[in-house]
């Protein structure tokens, strides 16, 4: 038991060591591995080396690693076999099995304490034994946290998958509340005693998962990967619930780092997005039905332009810049973008790519997809670097981009992105924004942008236009 | 209230220590890496795990059995996937560097 | 080696998360800051004069209470210089920002 | 007692918080100030609600008051009355006081603990009983290293103060590890019982006073900002021994921050000069009688100008640049070339100060410099902000700084200051150097910016120099 207690103690290190190694670039791969040896370590460790109070092993081996084995073929194929761009989903789906586990381990134990203690619950409540209240007020907590983070997490992922639509219930929030209250107070009755019922826990569970589906079920689709680094830290604080339970350290390290880790990751996703945590959850800002931000659009004409002509202008330009946004990736039209690209350089024009922090669905979305089709990653430059470019830049070609563009981000204090950095397009001499309609992105408001002179719109599917993009190219030479 | 904190003394330095680390450990990260990051935390809370093996290895009846089990395959979904994404993800990162 | 780190887990967790806490701290300061952090921390380990106090307190013999005084007043010392010199060198810096 | 824990716990956070908030210059004088309310609360419950086991609390408070108050007012008045240009060393004396107060109290404890036991020493040798002799382990670790702190810092002091020279004796780095070695030995053999004198400690306390002296005593008194901040983390660790010996969680973690954050803090500070720790202790490079850097030295031919020509080439300037160094200090000149900045302003020149990260012998010693003559802080700009600004810039004038202006940090692999980042003055049209002679600086190195067509030297002492400079600016009118 001894050397487990150093295992433990290994596996802690680990998982310190590797959380920090993710947060750089250089590192991040490293650590990753890291944690996932020390998980190694932690997990064969308790098998062999777990004893009870009274010395005995652990028992029932081959099923333990029968689920080993079953869950790594399963959970291996699946992050193997998922394509790069469902990513979050998958994330999402993990957590919620995570939270799961967390859950059952403290239904197990609620039986398990039941059946042993003499008289059953009402014995516990009865006995008023302090030890035994505290771990039953633990159970609740891991069970009610790893229900709603499981609930929560499958339609997160359903959502994502394009499943499920965002559904709001007239005075859904008082409901939620209402029922978060309710879930909190019977158990609360329970441990103190005045509710005695021995299938109550059983309720709240039930309550607990209701809880999470309505929990998620109103937020837009579209913040779901806020909703899943929240959730993810719920998981871990019902980890952190099951380090208590079994006074063990290495769960409550890797759960506690997590719920605290993955709260301000949380916080930190919504400031790159200019929102408040609340704004997200309870806003209706990335739902379905919004008004645009600011009364009135702009006035103005607009310039469209065909394949034919933008093919040209960006064959004679020295440099080109392109920003990619979400309708890129809707269009699924990375490995277009790519040739269009390699036709460009081919030409002997200089081509980059500007990557907003938050241009996409999901942080990174922009690097991943463009790795995906084998993008040069020194191509990719990141806002800081590439804003004082646009300047010398002849053509940015804006693809399925908007509010990463939206100069009321800086110009328009009453704007809901109002002080967000943004690609500064309009230092370049000519931009193209490559949209199907005049219509708005994320954040639901207009775009002046696509009314200034220097703009010409080419409207059409960003896979289809480029694809025509391409075409010209080739029948030009 | 004043007892409790006495009481638990240690145990609550351990918490504020470790809150403080996570929060720590975020602070300073570039915001490409939040998804991977994410990913990574998502794997590392799937320690919950050991948990379920626990409870597996001293379950004596049928219905406990089966639920751990269900546990246990569901604690290793977490952990594998979690890691193997990550891993996943952050190659994609790399590529060609 | 083994025994000894099981028997005290506890304090080894405190203790290693209370290093990293301690270099995560430095790691993303501007180097015009070095100066008055060093102070800073200085005056914070000035927190030995607790043990001067406690030490003072149970004092029998007159050695040891001449030798217990000094070391109170130099802990004093230590932690009152630390703090009013750290907060002068502070002033300097935000003068009429 | 209970309130006491409590009060210990808040006081725990307090010191990382306040740390916390000293890494950021907007927070840094609100987090000294929180840190310093922990330490009150620290002390004066420790003072009313200290119990021993016995359930008494401490007698001669009316000592320790006086104790108190004696220290609290030679402290304040050193800490106010010293010279902003003082600070380095007074922080080294009153880190040497730490260092001997935690000395103190492992001696007062072992006499305690002999006269205490049955038969002494050899009593509680023979014993054989583990925690007595982990506790006399405790205190030997705390004395050892409080002593060498201690009369580290006196003598680093005393070298900053300009009292005590540099010295090194012949093989001197033997005779220290020798020393240290024999230090450890003598204590271990006594905790083993092997040696069992009474009297053993105490030798051993005025050999670790002597390697303190023996430890700093060759060290250059340039490096002495390193060699305070490395015996700070050693009082660090002598404290939290004390939080060991008590079982007491506020020393212990304001120790163990102190140590673990002062380590870090000492090698980046030496990794901001492009060194090792290692070559700081035991390298020669910043000591009194080195050599130039690499061979020979530059050729050229050096320009000099006069006073009056170089007060007509700022006065007619758009923007001047003055680059303070290590020489600005030495002269005490921050008060004249406040005077001379004022004058071009009215001139209608721009003036700005370029700061870079370890001009003169402490982090941050050009901004206390400055701020002591009230120069206008939004005039003081960073090296990464005013490089890009050099191109646009009339004349540099360069005042007393070597080393954070030598080109050979860029070009010159085989320098020893090679990869330092420096200010690239060499972009500005003119450059104007203010020194003594052509002597090196801290490095030690030749600077070829001195051979540079565009330079050319003011010769002699700053303070000289710029009141000249004043003088011609003012008959000029
Ligand atoms: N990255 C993250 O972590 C994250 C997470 C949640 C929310 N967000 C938010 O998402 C937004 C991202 O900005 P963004 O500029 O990338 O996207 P956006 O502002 O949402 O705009 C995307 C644009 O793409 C166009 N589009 C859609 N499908 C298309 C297709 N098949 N072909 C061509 N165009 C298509 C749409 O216009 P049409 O309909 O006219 O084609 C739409 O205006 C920000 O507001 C950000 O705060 C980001
Ligand atoms: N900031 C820190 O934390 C720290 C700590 C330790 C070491 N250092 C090191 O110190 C160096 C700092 O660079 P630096 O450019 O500021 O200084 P420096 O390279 O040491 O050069 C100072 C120059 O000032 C001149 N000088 C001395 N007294 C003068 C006077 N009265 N009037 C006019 N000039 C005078 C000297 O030349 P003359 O003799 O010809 O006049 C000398 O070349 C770096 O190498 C750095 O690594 C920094």
């Amino acid at each position: 038991m001894n050397i487990l207690y150093v295992l433990y103690l290994i596996a802690s290190l680990t998982f310190i060591l590797g959380l920090k190694m993710l947060g750089s670039p250089k590192t991040a791969r490293r650590g990753n591995l890291i944690a996932a040896f020390g998980m190694a370590l932690a997990i064969f460790g308790t098998i062999f080396l777990y004893e009870d109070e009274h010395g005995a092993h652990l028992g029932n081996l081959p099923l333990i690693f029968g689920g080993l084995v079953l869950g790594t073929g399963i959970g291996w194929l699946m992050a193997k076999r998922v394509k790069m761009t469902a990513m979050p989903q998958m994330v999402s789906f993990f957590n919620g099995m995570g939270g799961a586990c967390a859950a059952l381990i403290s239904l197990i134990e609620y039986r398990h304490l039941t059946q042993h203690t003499h008289g059953g619950l009402s014995g516990i409540l009865n006995s008023a034994d302090s030890e035994m209240l505290t771990r039953l007020a633990i159970m609740y907590a891991g069970l009610i946290i790893g229900s709603i983070s499981f609930s929560g997490s499958i339609i997160a992922y359903g959502k994502l998958e394009g499943k499920i639509k965002d559904k709001m219930l007239p005075g859904q929030q008082v409901i939620n509340i209402g029922l978060f209250l309710g879930i909190v107070l019977l158990a609360v009755l329970n441990v103190a005693g005045i509710l005695t019922s021995e299938s109550l826990l059983y309720a709240v569970a039930g309550l607990a998962l209701l809880y999470g589906v309505l929990f998620v079920m109103p937020i837009g689709g579209a913040d779901m990967p806020v909703v899943i680094s929240l959730l993810n830290s719920f998981t871990g604080i019902a980890a952190a619930f099951g380090g208590f339970l079994y006074d063990n350290k290495v769960m409550l390290i890797g759960g506690i780092l997590v719920g605290s880790a993955g709260t301000l990751l949380t916080i930190v996703m919504c400031q790159a997005m200019n929102r408040s945590l609340l704004n997200v959850l309870i806003g209706n800002f990335g739902g379905a039905a919004t008004g645009s931000g600011s009364g009135e659009g702009p006035q103005g004409t607009v310039k469209s332009i065909n394949a034919s002509d933008a093919a040209i202008l960006m064959k004679y330009a020295k440099k080109v810049i392109i920003v990619p946004g979400y309708g890129l990736a809707v269009a699924q039209a990375q490995h277009v973008v790519h040739e269009l690209e390699e036709l460009l350089e081919a030409e002997g024009v200089e081509v980059k790519y500007a990557i907003h922090p938050v241009a996409g669905r999901m942080p990174g979305h922009m690097n991943v997809l463009l790795a995906e089709s084998n993008v040069d990653y020194d191509k990719l430059v990141e806002m800081e670097d590439i804003n004082p470019e646009f300047p010398t830049c002849d053509v940015v070609v804006v693809i399925g981009a908007n509010d990463v563009v939206n100069p009321a981000a800086k110009t328009d204090p009453a704007s809901p992105i109002y002080g967000m950095p943004i690609l500064e397009v309009e230092d370049a001499r000519q931009v193209i924004v490559m949209k199907r309609s005049m219509s708005s992105g994320y954040a639901g408001i207009e775009n002046e942008l696509f009314y200034r002179d220097k703009t010409s719109m080419l409207f059409g599917d960003a896979k289809k236009m480029l694809t025509e993009l391409v075409n010209e190219l080739k029948s030009m030479d | 209230m004043i007892d409790f904190i006495a009481e638990n003394q240690e145990f609550i330095y351990l918490l504020i220590l470790m809150i403080f680390v996570g929060v720590e450990l975020i602070s300073h990260v570039p915001s490409v890496l939040h998804t991977p990051l994410m990913s990574g935390a998502n794997a590392i809370h799937g320690v919950v795990i050991i948990g379920s093996i626990i409870v597996m290895g001293q379950a004596e009846d049928t219905v406990s059995l089966v639920l751990g089990f269900i546990a246990v395959v569901l604690g290793t979904l977490n952990v594998v996937g979690g890691f193997v994404v990550t891993d996943r993800m952050l190659e994609m990162f790399k590529k060609r560097k």
